[in-house]
Protein backbone atom coordinates (compact mmCIF):
# COMPACT_ATOMS: atom_id res chain seq x y z
CA UNK A 1 0.00 0.00 0.00
CA UNK A 2 0.97 3.62 -0.34
CA UNK A 3 -0.11 5.04 2.82
CA UNK A 4 -1.18 8.50 2.05
CA UNK A 5 -2.39 9.13 5.64
CA UNK A 6 -1.62 8.65 8.95
CA UNK A 7 -3.72 9.30 12.37
CA UNK A 8 -2.05 8.68 15.61
CA UNK A 9 -5.08 8.80 18.24
CA UNK A 10 -4.96 7.59 22.03
CA UNK A 11 -7.46 4.47 22.58
CA UNK A 12 -10.37 7.30 24.56
CA UNK A 13 -13.68 6.24 22.59
CA UNK A 14 -14.11 10.18 22.86
CA UNK A 15 -12.26 10.73 19.35
CA UNK A 16 -13.81 8.19 17.31
CA UNK A 17 -15.86 10.41 15.81
CA UNK A 18 -13.33 12.86 14.76
CA UNK A 19 -11.67 9.87 12.74
CA UNK A 20 -14.77 8.60 11.61
CA UNK A 21 -14.62 12.11 9.81
CA UNK A 22 -11.42 11.28 8.18
CA UNK A 23 -12.39 7.58 6.97
CA UNK A 24 -15.62 8.84 5.15
CA UNK A 25 -13.80 11.69 3.55
CA UNK A 26 -10.76 10.13 2.37
CA UNK A 27 -12.96 6.70 1.18
CA UNK A 28 -15.09 9.72 -0.66
CA UNK A 29 -12.31 11.37 -1.93
CA UNK A 30 -10.73 8.48 -3.61
CA UNK A 31 -13.81 7.73 -5.65
CA UNK A 32 -16.57 5.63 -3.69
CA UNK A 33 -20.07 6.19 -3.40
CA UNK A 34 -21.82 7.77 -0.25
CA UNK A 35 -23.35 4.63 0.95
CA UNK A 36 -19.98 2.58 0.51
CA UNK A 37 -18.22 5.61 2.20
CA UNK A 38 -20.66 5.27 5.85
CA UNK A 39 -19.57 1.08 5.77
CA UNK A 40 -16.17 1.71 5.63
CA UNK A 41 -16.34 4.22 7.92
CA UNK A 42 -18.41 1.77 10.27
CA UNK A 43 -16.00 -1.24 9.96
CA UNK A 44 -13.23 0.84 10.76
CA UNK A 45 -15.46 1.80 13.75
CA UNK A 46 -15.74 -1.44 14.69
CA UNK A 47 -12.20 -2.07 14.45
CA UNK A 48 -11.04 0.60 16.33
CA UNK A 49 -13.48 -0.10 19.28
CA UNK A 50 -12.67 -3.67 19.53
CA UNK A 51 -8.76 -2.27 20.03
CA UNK A 52 -10.19 -0.12 22.52
CA UNK A 53 -12.42 -2.61 24.64
CA UNK A 54 -10.60 -6.21 23.95
CA UNK A 55 -6.84 -5.19 22.91
CA UNK A 56 -6.48 -2.35 25.19
CA UNK A 57 -9.23 -3.78 28.08
CA UNK A 58 -10.56 -0.13 28.23
CA UNK A 59 -7.59 1.89 29.08
CA UNK A 60 -7.77 5.16 27.39
CA UNK A 61 -4.43 6.52 27.07
CA UNK A 62 -2.79 3.99 24.65
CA UNK A 63 -1.63 4.73 20.73
CA UNK A 64 -3.75 3.56 18.04
CA UNK A 65 -2.45 3.90 14.57
CA UNK A 66 -4.56 4.50 11.36
CA UNK A 67 -2.59 4.27 8.28
CA UNK A 68 -5.06 4.62 5.13
CA UNK A 69 -4.25 4.49 1.35
CA UNK A 70 -5.01 2.84 -1.91
CA UNK A 71 -3.78 -0.48 -2.98
CA UNK A 72 -4.75 -2.96 -5.68
CA UNK A 73 -7.77 -0.73 -6.92
CA UNK A 74 -9.34 -0.42 -3.73
CA UNK A 75 -9.10 1.26 0.03
CA UNK A 76 -6.32 -0.34 2.54
CA UNK A 77 -6.69 0.86 6.27
CA UNK A 78 -4.48 -0.66 8.73
CA UNK A 79 -4.83 -0.41 12.42
CA UNK A 80 -1.98 -1.00 14.82
CA UNK A 81 -2.18 -1.52 18.34
CA UNK A 82 0.51 -2.70 21.29
CA UNK A 83 -2.01 -3.57 23.55
CA UNK A 84 -3.07 -7.47 24.23
CA UNK A 85 -3.32 -9.82 20.99
CA UNK A 86 -5.15 -12.57 20.25
CA UNK A 87 -4.95 -15.93 17.96
CA UNK A 88 -6.54 -14.60 14.62
CA UNK A 89 -9.17 -17.33 14.84
CA UNK A 90 -10.37 -15.91 18.09
CA UNK A 91 -11.40 -12.75 16.51
CA UNK A 92 -14.82 -14.08 15.72
CA UNK A 93 -18.25 -13.08 16.95
CA UNK A 94 -20.94 -14.85 17.71
CA UNK A 95 -23.52 -16.24 15.39
CA UNK A 96 -26.09 -13.81 14.08
CA UNK A 97 -29.43 -15.94 14.70
CA UNK A 98 -28.39 -15.46 18.41
CA UNK A 99 -30.12 -12.95 19.64
CA UNK A 100 -27.89 -11.13 22.21
CA UNK A 101 -26.29 -7.97 22.81
CA UNK A 102 -23.01 -7.77 21.61
CA UNK A 103 -20.52 -10.14 19.04
CA UNK A 104 -21.68 -8.13 16.09
CA UNK A 105 -18.72 -6.29 15.54
CA UNK A 106 -16.26 -8.76 13.53
CA UNK A 107 -19.13 -9.69 11.58
CA UNK A 108 -20.03 -6.38 10.26
CA UNK A 109 -16.29 -5.68 9.28
CA UNK A 110 -16.13 -9.18 7.46
CA UNK A 111 -19.16 -8.71 5.55
CA UNK A 112 -18.27 -5.23 4.19
CA UNK A 113 -14.58 -5.07 3.81
CA UNK A 114 -13.44 -7.77 0.87
CA UNK A 115 -10.48 -8.21 2.81
CA UNK A 116 -9.52 -8.60 6.37
CA UNK A 117 -6.39 -9.78 8.01
CA UNK A 118 -5.34 -9.65 11.63
CA UNK A 119 -1.64 -10.52 12.61
CA UNK A 120 -0.69 -10.55 16.10
CA UNK A 121 3.22 -9.90 16.05
CA UNK A 122 5.56 -9.81 19.06
CA UNK A 123 5.69 -6.04 19.50
CA UNK A 124 2.10 -4.82 18.15
CA UNK A 125 -1.08 -6.13 16.45
CA UNK A 126 -2.27 -5.17 12.71
CA UNK A 127 -5.41 -5.58 11.21
CA UNK A 128 -5.53 -4.95 7.43
CA UNK A 129 -8.66 -4.33 5.79
CA UNK A 130 -9.12 -3.95 2.10
CA UNK A 131 -12.53 -2.92 -0.13
CA UNK A 132 -12.73 -2.60 -3.60
CA UNK A 133 -14.02 0.46 -5.26
CA UNK A 134 -16.56 0.11 -7.24
CA UNK A 135 -16.22 -0.46 -10.77
CA UNK A 136 -15.91 2.59 -13.62
CA UNK A 137 -19.71 3.03 -14.74
CA UNK A 138 -21.47 1.67 -11.21
CA UNK B 1 -25.70 12.98 22.09
CA UNK B 2 -28.67 14.14 23.82
CA UNK B 3 -31.24 11.87 25.25
CA UNK B 4 -34.44 13.22 26.85
CA UNK B 5 -37.58 10.85 28.09
CA UNK B 6 -41.31 12.53 27.92
CA UNK B 7 -44.68 10.82 28.50
CA UNK B 8 -46.99 10.48 25.36
CA UNK B 9 -49.92 8.77 25.24
CA UNK B 10 -49.42 5.47 26.91
CA UNK B 11 -45.92 5.62 26.51
CA UNK B 12 -42.29 6.78 27.87
CA UNK B 13 -40.46 8.19 24.54
CA UNK B 14 -37.08 8.32 24.47
CA UNK B 15 -35.62 10.88 22.51
CA UNK B 16 -32.10 10.93 20.89
CA UNK B 17 -30.01 12.80 19.38
CA UNK B 18 -26.15 12.49 17.89
CA UNK B 19 -24.56 9.41 17.07
CA UNK B 20 -24.82 6.19 18.87
CA UNK B 21 -21.49 4.91 19.62
CA UNK B 22 -18.97 3.55 22.14
CA UNK B 23 -18.87 6.53 23.30
CA UNK B 24 -21.80 7.54 24.48
CA UNK B 25 -24.08 4.63 24.18
CA UNK B 26 -23.73 3.42 27.86
CA UNK B 27 -25.84 6.27 28.58
CA UNK B 28 -28.71 5.43 26.39
CA UNK B 29 -28.32 2.15 28.16
CA UNK B 30 -28.84 3.64 31.02
CA UNK B 31 -31.46 5.26 30.52
CA UNK B 32 -33.66 2.50 28.76
CA UNK B 33 -32.76 -0.08 31.61
CA UNK B 34 -34.41 2.61 34.40
CA UNK B 35 -37.03 3.12 32.85
CA UNK B 36 -37.80 -0.92 32.31
CA UNK B 37 -36.33 -2.11 35.55
CA UNK B 38 -36.79 0.80 37.98
CA UNK B 39 -39.80 2.66 36.66
CA UNK B 40 -41.91 -0.35 35.08
CA UNK B 41 -42.28 1.07 31.80
CA UNK B 42 -45.24 -0.49 30.15
CA UNK B 43 -44.34 0.68 26.84
CA UNK B 44 -41.28 2.02 25.63
CA UNK B 45 -40.65 3.99 22.80
CA UNK B 46 -37.36 4.92 21.38
CA UNK B 47 -37.14 7.89 18.88
CA UNK B 48 -34.49 7.42 16.42
CA UNK B 49 -35.26 10.22 13.80
CA UNK B 50 -32.00 12.24 15.11
CA UNK B 51 -29.29 9.89 15.20
CA UNK B 52 -27.20 9.61 12.24
CA UNK B 53 -24.95 6.69 12.91
CA UNK B 54 -25.27 4.10 15.34
CA UNK B 55 -22.60 1.62 15.70
CA UNK B 56 -22.25 -1.96 16.76
CA UNK B 57 -21.92 -1.11 20.92
CA UNK B 58 -25.47 1.50 20.06
CA UNK B 59 -27.41 -1.77 18.46
CA UNK B 60 -25.93 -3.93 21.95
CA UNK B 61 -27.63 -1.43 23.86
CA UNK B 62 -31.13 -1.48 21.94
CA UNK B 63 -31.00 -5.42 22.13
CA UNK B 64 -30.15 -5.55 26.02
CA UNK B 65 -33.43 -3.06 26.07
CA UNK B 66 -35.29 -5.52 24.03
CA UNK B 67 -34.25 -8.30 26.28
CA UNK B 68 -35.10 -6.82 29.46
CA UNK B 69 -38.11 -5.63 28.27
CA UNK B 70 -39.29 -9.20 27.08
CA UNK B 71 -38.59 -10.69 30.96
CA UNK B 72 -40.32 -7.86 32.39
CA UNK B 73 -43.44 -8.05 30.14
CA UNK B 74 -42.95 -4.56 28.73
CA UNK B 75 -42.96 -3.50 24.90
CA UNK B 76 -39.61 -1.67 23.29
CA UNK B 77 -40.19 -0.12 20.07
CA UNK B 78 -38.10 1.72 17.65
CA UNK B 79 -39.36 4.72 15.35
CA UNK B 80 -38.02 7.10 13.02
CA UNK B 81 -34.90 4.92 11.67
CA UNK B 82 -32.34 7.29 9.08
CA UNK B 83 -31.21 5.04 6.05
CA UNK B 84 -27.85 4.66 7.95
CA UNK B 85 -29.20 3.33 11.55
CA UNK B 86 -31.53 1.09 9.24
CA UNK B 87 -28.36 -0.33 6.98
CA UNK B 88 -26.84 -1.01 10.55
CA UNK B 89 -29.33 -3.05 11.65
CA UNK B 90 -29.68 -5.16 8.44
CA UNK B 91 -26.42 -5.75 7.94
CA UNK B 92 -26.56 -7.13 12.47
CA UNK B 93 -29.37 -9.10 10.96
CA UNK B 94 -31.23 -7.53 13.82
CA UNK B 95 -33.54 -5.31 12.45
CA UNK B 96 -36.73 -7.99 12.71
CA UNK B 97 -36.50 -8.88 16.24
CA UNK B 98 -37.55 -5.05 17.22
CA UNK B 99 -40.67 -3.62 16.52
CA UNK B 100 -39.87 -0.69 14.18
CA UNK B 101 -42.00 1.88 13.18
CA UNK B 102 -42.15 4.98 10.68
CA UNK B 103 -43.44 7.66 12.87
CA UNK B 104 -43.70 8.02 16.65
CA UNK B 105 -47.56 8.02 15.77
CA UNK B 106 -47.68 4.67 14.59
CA UNK B 107 -45.92 3.61 17.11
CA UNK B 108 -48.14 4.63 19.91
CA UNK B 109 -50.74 3.31 17.67
CA UNK B 110 -49.51 -0.21 17.85
CA UNK B 111 -51.29 -2.93 19.57
CA UNK C 1 0.75 20.37 24.80
CA UNK C 2 -1.07 17.23 25.32
CA UNK C 3 -1.20 16.32 21.92
CA UNK C 4 -3.14 14.23 21.29
CA UNK C 5 -3.97 13.79 17.72
CA UNK C 6 -1.42 13.39 15.40
CA UNK C 7 -1.13 13.37 11.41
CA UNK C 8 1.12 12.73 9.05
CA UNK C 9 0.02 13.97 4.70
CA UNK C 10 1.68 14.54 1.92
CA UNK C 11 1.82 18.31 0.60
CA UNK C 12 -0.81 17.21 -2.00
CA UNK C 13 -3.48 20.13 -1.77
CA UNK C 14 -5.99 16.99 -2.80
CA UNK C 15 -6.02 16.13 1.06
CA UNK C 16 -7.04 19.14 2.52
CA UNK C 17 -10.81 18.75 3.07
CA UNK C 18 -9.46 15.41 4.77
CA UNK C 19 -7.76 17.68 7.22
CA UNK C 20 -10.09 20.48 7.45
CA UNK C 21 -13.09 17.88 8.55
CA UNK C 22 -10.67 16.42 11.92
CA UNK C 23 -9.42 19.91 12.39
CA UNK C 24 -13.14 21.28 12.45
CA UNK C 25 -14.24 17.91 14.09
CA UNK C 26 -11.61 18.54 17.12
CA UNK C 27 -11.67 21.75 17.98
CA UNK C 28 -16.06 20.75 18.23
CA UNK C 29 -14.95 18.29 20.53
CA UNK C 30 -13.32 20.28 22.87
CA UNK C 31 -15.62 22.91 23.13
CA UNK C 32 -15.42 25.40 20.68
CA UNK C 33 -18.85 26.74 19.07
CA UNK C 34 -20.02 26.38 15.12
CA UNK C 35 -18.33 29.67 14.46
CA UNK C 36 -15.01 29.44 16.15
CA UNK C 37 -14.64 25.61 14.66
CA UNK C 38 -14.78 27.40 11.04
CA UNK C 39 -12.14 30.48 11.76
CA UNK C 40 -9.78 27.66 13.57
CA UNK C 41 -10.24 25.53 10.17
CA UNK C 42 -8.98 28.27 8.23
CA UNK C 43 -6.53 29.73 10.00
CA UNK C 44 -4.97 25.73 9.93
CA UNK C 45 -6.20 25.26 6.04
CA UNK C 46 -4.26 28.17 5.36
CA UNK C 47 -0.88 26.96 7.08
CA UNK C 48 -1.03 24.37 5.64
CA UNK C 49 -1.51 25.65 1.65
CA UNK C 50 1.44 28.09 2.85
CA UNK C 51 3.71 25.10 3.52
CA UNK C 52 2.66 23.37 0.44
CA UNK C 53 3.13 26.49 -2.19
CA UNK C 54 6.09 28.34 0.09
CA UNK C 55 8.24 25.69 1.92
CA UNK C 56 7.72 22.55 -0.38
CA UNK C 57 7.53 24.79 -3.49
CA UNK C 58 4.57 23.18 -4.85
CA UNK C 59 5.80 19.81 -4.27
CA UNK C 60 3.25 17.44 -3.49
CA UNK C 61 4.87 14.14 -1.83
CA UNK C 62 6.79 15.86 0.69
CA UNK C 63 5.46 15.04 4.27
CA UNK C 64 3.57 17.48 6.77
CA UNK C 65 2.61 16.79 10.36
CA UNK C 66 -0.26 18.14 12.34
CA UNK C 67 -0.73 17.68 15.88
CA UNK C 68 -3.78 18.93 18.04
CA UNK C 69 -4.25 18.68 21.66
CA UNK C 70 -5.42 21.22 24.26
CA UNK C 71 -3.45 23.34 25.96
CA UNK C 72 -3.68 26.38 28.53
CA UNK C 73 -7.69 26.78 28.16
CA UNK C 74 -7.10 26.46 24.45
CA UNK C 75 -6.47 24.44 21.46
CA UNK C 76 -3.03 24.35 20.04
CA UNK C 77 -2.27 22.94 16.50
CA UNK C 78 1.57 22.45 15.86
CA UNK C 79 2.80 22.11 12.43
CA UNK C 80 5.27 20.39 11.06
CA UNK C 81 7.40 20.31 7.79
CA UNK C 82 10.83 19.64 6.33
CA UNK C 83 10.91 22.11 3.44
CA UNK C 84 12.36 25.70 3.17
CA UNK C 85 12.38 27.54 6.17
CA UNK C 86 12.18 31.62 6.11
CA UNK C 87 13.52 34.34 9.34
CA UNK C 88 10.19 34.71 10.99
CA UNK C 89 9.86 38.40 10.00
CA UNK C 90 9.46 37.16 6.42
CA UNK C 91 6.27 35.09 6.79
CA UNK C 92 4.56 38.39 6.69
CA UNK C 93 1.45 39.23 4.23
CA UNK C 94 0.96 42.47 1.93
CA UNK C 95 -0.96 45.42 3.50
CA UNK C 96 -4.47 44.69 3.91
CA UNK C 97 -5.48 47.97 2.11
CA UNK C 98 -3.68 47.01 -1.16
CA UNK C 99 -6.44 45.38 -3.47
CA UNK C 100 -4.87 42.23 -4.73
CA UNK C 101 -4.83 38.95 -5.13
CA UNK C 102 -2.28 37.13 -2.74
CA UNK C 103 -0.89 37.85 0.35
CA UNK C 104 -4.27 36.84 2.84
CA UNK C 105 -3.36 34.05 4.12
CA UNK C 106 -0.48 34.91 6.95
CA UNK C 107 -3.29 37.95 8.09
CA UNK C 108 -5.87 35.55 8.47
CA UNK C 109 -3.88 32.92 10.86
CA UNK C 110 -2.92 36.21 12.81
CA UNK C 111 -6.77 37.55 13.06
CA UNK C 112 -8.07 33.80 14.02
CA UNK C 113 -5.89 32.51 16.34
CA UNK C 114 -4.35 34.17 19.63
CA UNK C 115 -0.96 32.94 19.50
CA UNK C 116 1.35 32.09 16.44
CA UNK C 117 5.10 31.41 16.32
CA UNK C 118 6.87 29.96 13.51
CA UNK C 119 10.53 28.79 14.00
CA UNK C 120 12.34 27.17 11.57
CA UNK C 121 15.23 24.58 12.92
CA UNK C 122 18.05 23.27 11.26
CA UNK C 123 15.89 19.71 10.55
CA UNK C 124 12.21 21.22 10.19
CA UNK C 125 10.10 23.87 10.55
CA UNK C 126 7.66 24.29 13.22
CA UNK C 127 4.56 26.48 13.28
CA UNK C 128 2.35 26.76 16.61
CA UNK C 129 -1.01 28.56 16.66
CA UNK C 130 -3.14 28.31 20.02
CA UNK C 131 -6.69 29.73 20.24
CA UNK C 132 -7.95 30.47 23.83
CA UNK C 133 -11.93 28.27 24.48
CA UNK C 134 -14.78 30.92 25.00
CA UNK C 135 -15.26 31.53 28.38
CA UNK C 136 -17.67 29.11 30.04
CA UNK C 137 -21.16 30.23 29.76
CA UNK C 138 -20.32 32.32 26.92
CA UNK D 1 -16.00 20.88 -6.91
CA UNK D 2 -18.22 21.65 -9.91
CA UNK D 3 -18.28 24.64 -12.00
CA UNK D 4 -20.57 25.49 -15.02
CA UNK D 5 -21.24 28.17 -16.94
CA UNK D 6 -24.74 29.58 -18.47
CA UNK D 7 -26.27 32.54 -20.16
CA UNK D 8 -28.77 34.39 -17.91
CA UNK D 9 -29.98 37.52 -19.84
CA UNK D 10 -27.45 40.30 -19.97
CA UNK D 11 -25.10 38.21 -18.14
CA UNK D 12 -23.06 34.80 -17.93
CA UNK D 13 -23.44 33.13 -14.67
CA UNK D 14 -20.59 30.98 -13.54
CA UNK D 15 -21.88 28.36 -11.36
CA UNK D 16 -19.85 26.91 -8.52
CA UNK D 17 -20.69 23.65 -6.10
CA UNK D 18 -18.55 22.65 -3.38
CA UNK D 19 -15.48 24.37 -1.49
CA UNK D 20 -13.36 26.27 -3.23
CA UNK D 21 -9.98 26.02 -2.03
CA UNK D 22 -5.84 25.62 -3.16
CA UNK D 23 -6.91 21.89 -4.85
CA UNK D 24 -9.14 23.60 -7.20
CA UNK D 25 -9.18 27.44 -7.09
CA UNK D 26 -7.23 27.17 -10.10
CA UNK D 27 -9.85 25.66 -11.93
CA UNK D 28 -12.15 28.38 -11.13
CA UNK D 29 -9.55 31.11 -12.13
CA UNK D 30 -9.10 29.51 -15.28
CA UNK D 31 -13.12 29.42 -16.07
CA UNK D 32 -13.33 33.26 -15.27
CA UNK D 33 -10.46 34.69 -16.92
CA UNK D 34 -11.38 32.67 -20.19
CA UNK D 35 -15.06 34.03 -19.98
CA UNK D 36 -13.21 38.01 -19.13
CA UNK D 37 -10.38 37.96 -22.14
CA UNK D 38 -11.54 35.24 -24.22
CA UNK D 39 -14.86 36.02 -24.84
CA UNK D 40 -14.98 38.85 -23.77
CA UNK D 41 -18.24 38.57 -21.29
CA UNK D 42 -19.27 42.07 -20.57
CA UNK D 43 -21.26 40.90 -17.22
CA UNK D 44 -19.80 38.21 -15.25
CA UNK D 45 -21.78 36.72 -12.60
CA UNK D 46 -20.39 34.18 -9.94
CA UNK D 47 -22.74 32.08 -8.17
CA UNK D 48 -21.76 31.15 -4.69
CA UNK D 49 -25.04 29.57 -3.13
CA UNK D 50 -23.68 26.18 -3.66
CA UNK D 51 -19.88 26.86 -2.24
CA UNK D 52 -19.93 26.14 1.74
CA UNK D 53 -15.52 27.04 2.20
CA UNK D 54 -13.50 29.07 0.85
CA UNK D 55 -10.16 29.82 1.40
CA UNK D 56 -7.93 32.36 0.37
CA UNK D 57 -7.27 30.82 -2.82
CA UNK D 58 -10.29 30.94 -3.79
CA UNK D 59 -10.03 34.83 -2.73
CA UNK D 60 -6.92 35.12 -4.94
CA UNK D 61 -8.87 34.01 -8.07
CA UNK D 62 -12.10 36.51 -7.17
CA UNK D 63 -9.81 39.51 -6.52
CA UNK D 64 -7.62 38.51 -10.01
CA UNK D 65 -11.30 38.00 -11.86
CA UNK D 66 -12.11 41.26 -10.37
CA UNK D 67 -8.66 43.01 -11.49
CA UNK D 68 -9.26 41.76 -15.12
CA UNK D 69 -13.01 42.98 -15.14
CA UNK D 70 -11.80 46.87 -14.96
CA UNK D 71 -8.53 46.14 -17.53
CA UNK D 72 -11.72 44.87 -20.14
CA UNK D 73 -14.21 47.17 -18.98
CA UNK D 74 -16.32 44.53 -17.61
CA UNK D 75 -18.84 44.06 -14.77
CA UNK D 76 -17.54 41.19 -11.91
CA UNK D 77 -20.41 40.55 -9.46
CA UNK D 78 -20.97 37.91 -6.76
CA UNK D 79 -24.23 36.64 -5.14
CA UNK D 80 -25.40 33.81 -2.59
CA UNK D 81 -22.52 34.24 -0.46
CA UNK D 82 -22.86 31.43 2.91
CA UNK D 83 -22.06 32.79 6.22
CA UNK D 84 -18.82 31.51 6.18
CA UNK D 85 -17.97 32.86 2.74
CA UNK D 86 -18.82 35.95 3.70
CA UNK D 87 -16.75 35.93 7.08
CA UNK D 88 -13.75 34.98 4.88
CA UNK D 89 -14.44 38.18 2.67
CA UNK D 90 -14.42 40.56 5.53
CA UNK D 91 -11.70 38.77 7.22
CA UNK D 92 -10.03 39.67 4.03
CA UNK D 93 -11.09 42.88 4.37
CA UNK D 94 -11.98 42.43 0.77
CA UNK D 95 -15.97 42.15 0.83
CA UNK D 96 -16.27 45.87 0.14
CA UNK D 97 -14.02 45.75 -2.83
CA UNK D 98 -16.77 43.42 -4.81
CA UNK D 99 -20.50 43.66 -5.94
CA UNK D 100 -22.09 41.86 -3.55
CA UNK D 101 -25.51 40.80 -4.19
CA UNK D 102 -28.31 38.34 -2.20
CA UNK D 103 -29.76 36.82 -5.44
CA UNK D 104 -29.57 36.07 -9.13
CA UNK D 105 -32.25 38.47 -9.77
CA UNK D 106 -30.77 41.46 -7.71
CA UNK D 107 -27.14 40.93 -9.99
CA UNK D 108 -29.18 40.48 -13.04
CA UNK D 109 -31.08 43.67 -12.12
CA UNK D 110 -28.09 46.08 -11.12
CA UNK D 111 -27.34 48.78 -13.28
N1 LIG E 1 -8.79 -6.08 18.30
C1 LIG E 1 -9.05 -7.17 19.05
N2 LIG E 1 -8.12 -7.62 19.93
C2 LIG E 1 -8.38 -8.70 20.68
N3 LIG E 1 -9.51 -9.42 20.62
C3 LIG E 1 -10.47 -9.03 19.78
C4 LIG E 1 -10.30 -7.90 18.95
N4 LIG E 1 -11.42 -7.76 18.20
C5 LIG E 1 -12.25 -8.75 18.54
N5 LIG E 1 -11.69 -9.55 19.48
C6 LIG E 1 -12.31 -10.77 20.07
O1 LIG E 1 -13.36 -11.21 19.18
C7 LIG E 1 -14.63 -11.25 19.88
C8 LIG E 1 -15.77 -10.82 18.94
O2 LIG E 1 -15.69 -9.42 18.66
P1 LIG E 1 -16.96 -8.66 18.13
O3 LIG E 1 -17.60 -9.48 17.04
O4 LIG E 1 -16.55 -7.30 17.74
O5 LIG E 1 -17.99 -8.60 19.32
P2 LIG E 1 -17.84 -8.04 20.79
O6 LIG E 1 -16.70 -7.09 20.72
O7 LIG E 1 -19.15 -7.40 21.06
O8 LIG E 1 -17.55 -9.22 21.65
C9 LIG E 1 -14.44 -10.30 21.05
O9 LIG E 1 -15.31 -10.63 22.12
C10 LIG E 1 -12.97 -10.52 21.42
O10 LIG E 1 -12.79 -11.65 22.20
N1 LIG F 1 5.15 28.11 5.71
C1 LIG F 1 5.88 29.05 5.06
N2 LIG F 1 7.15 28.79 4.70
C2 LIG F 1 7.89 29.72 4.08
N3 LIG F 1 7.42 30.95 3.75
C3 LIG F 1 6.17 31.28 4.07
C4 LIG F 1 5.33 30.34 4.74
N4 LIG F 1 4.14 30.94 4.93
C5 LIG F 1 4.21 32.19 4.41
N5 LIG F 1 5.43 32.40 3.89
C6 LIG F 1 5.90 33.66 3.28
O1 LIG F 1 5.02 34.72 3.70
C7 LIG F 1 4.40 35.34 2.57
C8 LIG F 1 2.97 35.75 2.87
O2 LIG F 1 2.14 34.62 2.99
P1 LIG F 1 0.58 34.76 2.84
O3 LIG F 1 0.12 35.91 3.66
O4 LIG F 1 -0.04 33.45 3.19
O5 LIG F 1 0.28 35.14 1.33
P2 LIG F 1 0.67 34.36 -0.01
O6 LIG F 1 0.93 32.96 0.38
O7 LIG F 1 -0.54 34.53 -0.88
O8 LIG F 1 1.89 35.09 -0.53
C9 LIG F 1 4.51 34.34 1.44
O9 LIG F 1 4.50 34.94 0.18
C10 LIG F 1 5.83 33.64 1.77
O10 LIG F 1 6.91 34.38 1.27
Amino acid sequence: MNSVLKLTMPSDPRYLSVVRSVIERYASLIGFGEEDCRWITLAVHEALTNIMRHAYHGKEDQPIEISMGEAQGGIEVVLLDHGQGVRPEQLAGRPLDDVRPGGLGTHMIREIMDKVHYAPYADRNELRMWKAKPAAGD
Amino acid sequence: MQIATRQAANATVVDVKGDIDLYNSPEIRKVILEELKEKHTARLVVNLTNVRYIDSSGVASLVEGLKVSKTMGSRFMLFGLSPAAREVLELSRLIRVFEVFASEAEALQAV
